[in-house]
């Protein structure tokens, strides 16, 4: 018993990507004398944070049966109305509360699209993606807003403790809150039921509307926080921030073993997948690999990290057919979903 | 009540009422732009929603199994340039050779993404995303980051565009709406009328009672991304044919348009439901909004804003639409028979 | 441009630097020639060190670009070379290079000057405005008539900037009063959007008789629409092009005229003037004069657009017509430049 | 049974993890016999069939037919031999009309579909059930009898030399089992063998020629009908002797729960009239499609009623949503577990938790694991649910087994209100004693109950009162005294019952 439940943690899809990453830091040391510099460990948080944040909240929203295409946008949105207010004489407090309400009030607009009139995630926040972006526009035209306060800019470049900016422990906090909220808490386990089967918890007394706005609205906030580091780490605003970041965001929580049909996938494995994405490309681009190989060699990590446990799987399986004299030998069966909302209970 | 229900089944339902929106847009924008009833803007729109559409049907088959193609876009691309590099070294092709090898190499894709997805037993949407990132980057491997440029381009390819193939006054059916609504028609009859169509909505409507069935699930999902890449090699050829210049990011992003085609023209994305009609629809409503926003004298930077409201209206009516008129149409009364056929035996 | 200064600093081979050429984006082929003009330059100047020629996606333009920089800090490279995606948002990156002692010269597009040693300006950006309208002019006559404008994106720095000099101009200069310029469009450097943009165009304004396009995708996009229209004798197009991408539509009468600088120059000359300042033999200050290589000799100048920025002008302007077409396709892919025309009126 | 086997299962052995779900069973199918296969909850009846249609594979043991070993490794390949089955859960296409879902495994003989004739054909073949379903109409939110009928109509459809049943009654009624049977002598006479699985002895006893009874995953016996008593096959299946049917015992009735006042949802019920009391069990009788899932969904705020009063302790009140329903201490058990009752992935003690998991907060808001596995340890044990371990998915539990996690999952709510929509669906005899205890126990303690039930001999012995439905209507509300089979019957079914309809009239 003991030891299969330890089988099992080691067939995890964690277990996997902790793997992976081994494999990428090794590599990533092979190759470039660079890769433990202080900066760049830095950089490799610090430059893709507003992704990162992006990851945590939408993590939720996959799991929860749902997508949203929209952050990108509405991170966009919230730098601009951040930069705009600032620029009109606001505070940057006062700039980034109401950028942070745009973000949810865009949220709670995909929310009650979703919930309430019942159309699929991916057609209403298609149109908010492009919808958002929009707003942006008008906002800000074709101008860029920066000359930002020294302290606000300082925030998202500047080192807090060592090289590392402070985005990087709001992201850390973020991180711990969403693993716990997901994993331990009783939204977390709505998240999961809904996710999985939507009418089973309806009929269990959730409120499955509420729980998709509520998702969606954080999503919105969550996208227009990243927004305001944005703006802090580049100093400067336009309408066009963030173009395509909903991409990259989606393949991170995929990779962390998110089913794309909800109900599934665990914080540490997005947060694994999210450690080993950054590495290789930072790796990457330390060893001048262009844009399009980068996105490559991160594809066909996706689809080799699925397909390699699932042909060990039937290896294994065939294997433990020829010695079916002695069943022991082997734990068969059982593990076909390497990943499962329960692990957190075992 | 009942004649009508049998008349129209609750599939037809969502055509309808797509078709029905259709209209409402096209008065709301003739009357807000001048020359607005004119063959021109027929042929326009019908020109631009062309390789949408012939993707979006290969899409559709897809996302009737309960699966995604995510690198169409990529399978677009790759083929439009593979296609124009070729015509450029050889001496003359005839056009029906050329599809079929467009077929061919977007199938060759197709087909990898099916194994994969049928056969390695990973999600679609993994596969998709890595083959969308894998196929582009062969394709910038391919072409070292060269485009083709026209001026290489036999000249029966760059002129197929304005071919007409039947003409209703001046209202055109040009070539490529004419490959696209050929492509729409068949598959339409196929997924209609033949078994393989039936088996590809009974996969993706409940996979475990496919299984259950007997139904041999990976064959039907590897046919049908291999068709979807032999669409989207075809779109690969309308591509070269439209554009005549192509770069390593030509159909980059057109994965979610195609999506989003099919999904407005009521293709379920959780899969089972929906068909080429109301894909081509989608696009088509897509393509007429998108077409008549850019006529309309509105500030640019306001465009991308009143194009995502557009969406959302529109799609918020059609739901609305539908939601009133299903009940009439879906009723099952489970009855008793008056007699008894097998009563005693 | 070269002026009469005797004494020009020359550039002595054989250093050892590691270099990077930092463009837009992947997959434009006037990126390519830039590469192919440093690559030229690198050879000559038998430097030891790496050219690393690398750029993002267009999906991640900015911040991919900032990762490229950020990722040659830490490799302690000696010089990058930055077509620059936006005027502000890497000026964090590139500050933090110049601090670390790596020479920053920026081509094509620059960042603000703080942020740069110098920027190499491919022509002067009121002479571009002038360029456009004197082409305008000479497609329209002396008669005049409307003309559109099918930009990149609303927000490119550099083709708004082009745009301004020329309605300025129009608004000035008595020659150009019969153009009138009715609308600016944005075709988002996308080939499909560019396409759409020029057909909207077309339909909007019946007596539209040029389009005007500052960007490379969107001249051959409007060209080739124009084309599959059959509109090429009533509506011209014109801007900037590549020849290799515009010769097909100047032999066929959609394009009489249009314009472009060499990029493979601009490469080569980004790459000498880099060289000469990472090896400290020429600092980056107003009135040093220095020798290129086969493209002679040029002064550091204050750069009139940017207050504090300094600047290397290239020039000249290369205009194609049906005439030097021939000649240039000649010369095959030497990219043989038909000299500086600017007096075509 | 003079012919040659037509079938034959040796020493089959099937481990999932670290159940052993069968132990080296053996079984024989002869033509022209309905077999019966009895066992508990989790004995392994289900897993047999799926290895006999190639959905598992043995891990030892073969399969004979006619006496060539045959392997199956999809239930397309036991088509083929044909061997087909009606499975334990009905899995209909929901985006499939009634027609498709009936001849879907026909299609691999012809390539195109000739939807004129499958119409036709669907329509007779449910004729031959006595049923008519607008065979045009999609499968989608389909009544799970109505699915259970599409699964019979889709398995009697092929031309099947070898026919499994897995409880193909559990959600049928008495009338509809009448024409299953009859349709199943039919296939009997036709040289078929059935194999037949029911934890409803009456249907054992009335249609098998053999009976086999499997415990643990084992072989226990196999015997004609005849020589069987229920009896026996019971101490066969449990191990020990079970007494006579509880019936519940009597209990005070205490105040008015629920009472509602001509409750109508057009065309699915009308005019529905009834009182509940603390500590009644009222039981809700009718045959299949007669509205009464819809009656409770419409209270359970589902489908909320359009017209009508309901009111709840005294106070009128309008449900809309299950969360309020829940809120108020009014709880629904599903009939239908795979899509309503359960998450299948979720592990046991999640489900059982799931209603009310907000009770099992530290003050951190962290759901505390341990209370949880304390919850769903007891209900393990009171309710005899049988899995290896508590944090194994709901999903693959054996369909008894699920049956009572829905249950516990319910019970743990403690409501003041117990709606229970066919609460023994698939319950072994055993177990279902015990659901039937605890029913009783709960009505003690001053709950007020209303049951839905297919299962005649469970609503008379558990109710206080019946109210009877038929086509959406209210037959009656029959006493305790005056309910009996025949009564029951005869207003379920519509023929003229003087007295109950006119007390019905007394409340509208
Ligand atoms: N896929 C599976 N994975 C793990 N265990 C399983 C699986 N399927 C069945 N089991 C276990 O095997 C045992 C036998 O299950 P089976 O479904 O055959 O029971 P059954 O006799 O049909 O019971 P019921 O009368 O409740 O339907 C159960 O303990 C069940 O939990
Ligand atoms: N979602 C639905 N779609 C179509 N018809 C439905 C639906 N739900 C119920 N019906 C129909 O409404 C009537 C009442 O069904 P309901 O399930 O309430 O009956 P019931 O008495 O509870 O029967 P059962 O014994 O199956 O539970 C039936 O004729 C059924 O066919
Ligand atoms: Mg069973
Ligand atoms: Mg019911």
């Amino acid at each position: 018993m003991q030891r299969s439940k330890l089988w099992a943690r080691l067939k995890s899809w964690e277990a996997l990507l902790f793997i992976i990453l081994c494999v990428v830091i090794f590599v990533n040391l092979r190759l470039s004398s660079h890769y433990l510099d202080l900066n760049n460990l830095a950089n490799i948080f610090h430059l893709s944070i507003e992704k990162s944040l992006m990851v945590l909240i939408m993590a939720f929203v996959i799991i929860n049966g749902e997508i949203d295409l929209s952050v990108a946008s509405i991170m966009a949105l919230g730098a601009t109305v951040l930069a705009e207010r600032y620029e009109a004489g606001w505070s940057i407090a006062a700039g980034l509360a109401l950028a942070l309400l745009v973000g949810l009030g865009c949220g709670l607009l995909n929310g009650l699209f979703v919930a309430y009139m019942g159309i699929p995630s991916l057609i209403v926040t298609l149109a908010g993606q492009i919808g958002y972006r929009g707003a942006a526009r008008i906002i800000l035209e074709d101008r860029s807003v920066g000359d930002f306060p020294k302290w606000f800019t300082s925030l998202g470049q500047d080192g807090f403790i060592g090289p590392f900016p402070i985005t990087s422990f709001l992201f850390l906090a973020l991180f711990i809150l969403g693993l716990v909220v997901l994993q331990y808490s009783v939204f977390g386990r709505y998240v999961y039921a809904i996710g999985n089967n939507r009418a089973a918890a309806e009929y269990a007394g959730i409120n499955a509307k509420q729980v998709k706005v509520t998702l969606f609205m954080l999503s919105g906030l969550i996208a227009a926080l990243a927004g305001a580091c944005y703006a802090a780490r580049l100093g400067n605003v336009r309408a066009n921030a963030a173009e395509g970041f909903e991409l990259d965001v989606i393949t991170i929580v995929l990779l962390g073993g998110v089913s794309i049909f909800g109900g599934t996938g665990t914080m540490l494995g997005v947060g694994l997948s999210l450690l080993v994405v950054l590495n290789l490309r930072n790796g990457m681009s330390l060893s001048n690999v262009d844009g399009n190989t980068q996105t490559s060699v991160v594809g066909s990590l996706l689809i080799l990290s699925v397909l390699i446990p699932n042909w060990m799987q039937r290896l294994q399986r065939l294997l433990s057919h020829l010695f079916a004299k002695n069943p022991k030998l082997f734990n068969r069966g059982g593990a076909a979903e390497p990943k499962s909302p329960v692990s957190v209970h075992q | 009540m009942r004649r009508v229900r049998r008349l129209v089944p609750l599939q037809r339902l969502r055509e309808l009422s797509l078709v029905l929106i259709l209209i409402i847009v096209i008065v709301i924008f003739g009357n807000q732009i001048d020359n607005y009833y004119t063959p021109r803007t027929f042929n326009r729109i019908s020109s631009t929603v062309a390789l949408i559409t012939l993707v979006a049907v290969g899409q559709t088959l897809v996302l009737l199994t309960r699966n995604v193609d995510l690198s169409v876009g990529s399978m677009v691309g790759f083929t439009a340039y593979y296609l124009g590099r070729h015509l450029s070294k050889t001496e003359d092709m005839s056009p029906m050779v050329l599809a079929a090898m467009a077929m061919g190499i977007g199938g060759a894709m197709g087909l990898i993404n099916g194994l994969l997805v049928a056969y390695g037993r990973i999600p679609a949407i993994v596969v998709t995303l890595g083959t969308m990132a894998i196929y582009r980057g062969a394709l910038v491997r391919y072409s070292d980051s060269k485009s083709v440029a026209t001026r290489e381009l036999p000249p029966w390819i760059k002129d197929l565009p304005q071919e007409t193939l039947y003409k209703f006054g001046e209202y055109e059916l040009r070539a490529l709406p004419g490959i696209a609504l050929g492509a729409v028609i068949i598959f339409f009859f196929i997924l209609l009328y033949s078994s393989f169509g039936r088996r590809l909505y009974a996969i993706g409507s409940s996979p475990e009672a496919a299984h259950l069935a007997g139904i041999h699930a990976p064959r039907m999902v590897t046919l049908a991304f291999t068709l979807c890449g032999a669409l989207s090699g075809l779109g690969g050829m309308v591509y070269l044919a439209r554009f005549g210049t192509i770069t390593v990011e030509a159909g980059r992003g057109l994965e979610l348009q195609v999506v989003a085609a099919a999904v407005v023209g009521g293709v379920s994305i959780t899969g089972g439901s929906g068909t080429v009609l109301g894909a081509m629809l989608g696009a088509i409503l897509i393509g007429t909004l998108e077409q008549s926003l850019i006529r309309m004298q509105i500030n640019e930077f306001w465009k991308d804003a009143v194009m995502g409201l557009c969406i959302i209206v529109a799609v918020s009516v059609d739901r609305i639409l539908i939601n009133q008129l299903t009940p009439w149409w879906s009723r099952t009364e489970l009855q008793r028979m008056p007699e008894e056929p097998h009563a005693e035996v | 441009r070269a002026q009469d200064d005797p004494e020009p600093i020359k550039a002595e081979p054989g250093a050892d630097l590691d270099m990077v050429l930092l463009p837009k984006t992947l997959g434009n082929a006037v990126f390519d020639e830039a590469h192919e003009g440093a690559m030229e330059a690198d050879e000559e100047l038998e430097n030891e060190g790496d050219l690393i020629f690398n750029a993002p996606t267009p999906d991640n333009a900015i911040p991919g670009q900032i990762e490229i920089i950020e990722a040659s800090i830490t490799q302690e490279v000696d010089a990058i070379m930055i077509s620059a995606n936006d005027y502000e948002q890497l000026l964090p990156s590139t500050q933090k290079a110049m601090d670390d002692d790596i020479t920053v010269v920026t081509w094509d597009s620059p960042v603000a000057p703080e942020g740069e040693d110098l920027f190499i300006a491919q022509v002067d950006f009121t002479e571009v405005g002038s360029v456009m309208a004197n082409m305008a002019l000479d497609i329209l006559g002396e008669e005049g008539g409307q003309f559109a404008i099918l930009s990149a994106t609303p927000d490119a720095s550099n083709q708004n900037a082009w745009i301004e000099a020329m309605k300025a101009l129009l608004e000035e200069d008595d020659t150009y009063a019969n153009l009138e310029l009715v609308d600016v469009v944005y075709g988002n450097d996308d080939p499909d959007d560019s396409y759409n943009e020029a057909l909207g165009l077309v339909d909007s304004y019946p007596d539209l008789e040029l389009i005007m396009a500052p960007t490379t995708v969107g001249i051959a996009a409007a060209a080739k629409a124009m084309q599959d229209e059959e509109l090429c004798g009533e509506i011209a197009v014109s801007g900037l092009g590549l020849p290799s991408e515009m010769q097909e539509f100047v032999e066929n009468g959609c394009s009489q005229e249009f314009a472009l600088w060499s990029f493979k120059d601009l490469g080569y000359l980004t790459y000498y003037v880099s060289y000469l300042l990472a090896t400290d033999a020429m600092d980056a200050e107003e009135g040093v004069t220095f020798e290129a290589g086969r493209m002679g000799t040029y002064t550091i100048e204050a750069d009139p657009n940017r207050e504090g920025g300094l600047r290397v002008l290239m020039g000249p302007f290369s205009l194609y017509n049906a005439d030097n077409l021939e000649e240039w396709a000649a010369g095959g892919d030497e990219g043989a430049t038909v000299e500086a025309t600017e007096e075509a009126n | 049974m003079t012919a040659d086997p037509l079938l034959e299962i040796r020493n089959v052995s099937k481990q999932f993890g670290a159940t052993k779900a069968l132990d080296s069973v053996s079984l024989t199918l002869y033509p022209g016999e309905v077999h019966a296969l009895l066992g508990e909850n989790g004995a392994g009846k289900s897993t047999l069939i799926k290895i006999m249609t190639g959905i598992h594979q043995p891990d030892s043991g073969e399969i004979l037919l006619q006496g060539h070993p045959i392997s199956l490794h999809n239930s397309a390949q036991a088509q083929k031999h044909g061997i087909a089955a009606i499975y334990q859960e009905p899995l209909v296409f929901p985006d499939l009309n009634i027609a498709e879902n009936i001849f879907i495994s026909h299609q691999r003989r012809n390539p195109l579909v000739r939807w004129g004739k499958l119409y036709r054909d669907a329509e007779k073949v449910l004729a031959q059930l006595g049923v008519a379903l607008d065979v045009r109409a999609l499968a989608r939110g389909l009544p799970l009898a109505a699915q259970q009928t599409v699964e019979i109509a889709k398995a009697i459809s092929m031309d099947v030399r070898v026919l499994i049943m897995d409880e193909p009654t559990a959600s049928l009624s008495i009338h509809e089992v009448k024409q299953l049977f009859a349709l199943v002598r039919n296939l009997r006479k036709a040289g078929v063998a059935i194999l037949f699985i029911s934890h409803r002895m009456d249907e054992v006893f009335e249609i098998a020629d053999r009976v086999t009874v499997f415990r643990d995953g084992q072989f226990v016996s196999m015997a004609p009908v005849a020589e069987v008593t229920p009896e026996r096959a019971i101490r066969d299946m449990v191990g020990r002797e079970i007494g006579d049917i509880f019936v519940k015992e009597p209990s005070p009735r205490g105040d008015v729960i629920l009472s509602v006042k001509a409750l109508s949802r057009e065309p699915r019920f009308r005019n529905i009239n009834f009182e509940l009391h603390a500590g009644e069990v009222l039981g809700l009788a009718g045959l299949v499609g007669a509205g009464r899932t819809d009656v409770a969904l419409a209270l359970f705020g589902i489908a909320p009623a359009h017209h009508g009063h309901i009111e709840y302790l005294g106070k009128e009140v309008h449900i809309h949503s299950p969360k309020q329903a829940t809120q108020m201490g009014m709880v629904y058990v599903p009939e239908d577990r795979r899509q309503h009752g359960l998450v299948l992935p979720m592990s046991l003690m999640a489900n059982i938790s799931l209603p009310s998991v907000k009770n099992y907060r530290n003050q951190f808001g962290m759901v505390q694991h341990h209370k949880e596995a304390a919850t769903a340890e007891h209900y393990r044990q009171q309710l005899s649910i049988r899995t290896s371990s508590l944090s194994m998915p709901a999903g693959k539990l054996s369909g008894g087994n699920q049956q009572k996690v829905v249950l516990s999952k319910w019970l743990n709510t403690k409501p003041r209100l117990l709606i229970l929509d066919e609460p023994t669906r698939g319950i072994d005899v055993g177990a279902k004693q015990e659901v039937h205890r605890l029913i009783n126990d709960l009505a003690q303690q001053g709950l007020a109950i209303l049951m839905i039930s297919s299962d005649l001999p469970e609503v008379l012995a558990m109710s206080d009162r019946v109210l009877v439905m038929r086509e959406g209507q209210q037959m009656g509300i029959f006493e305790r005294h005056e309910a009996t089979q025949e009564t029951i019957m005869a207003a379920a079914i519509g023929q003229s019952v003087e007295k109950p309809v006119e007390r019905a009239a007394e409340y509208a």
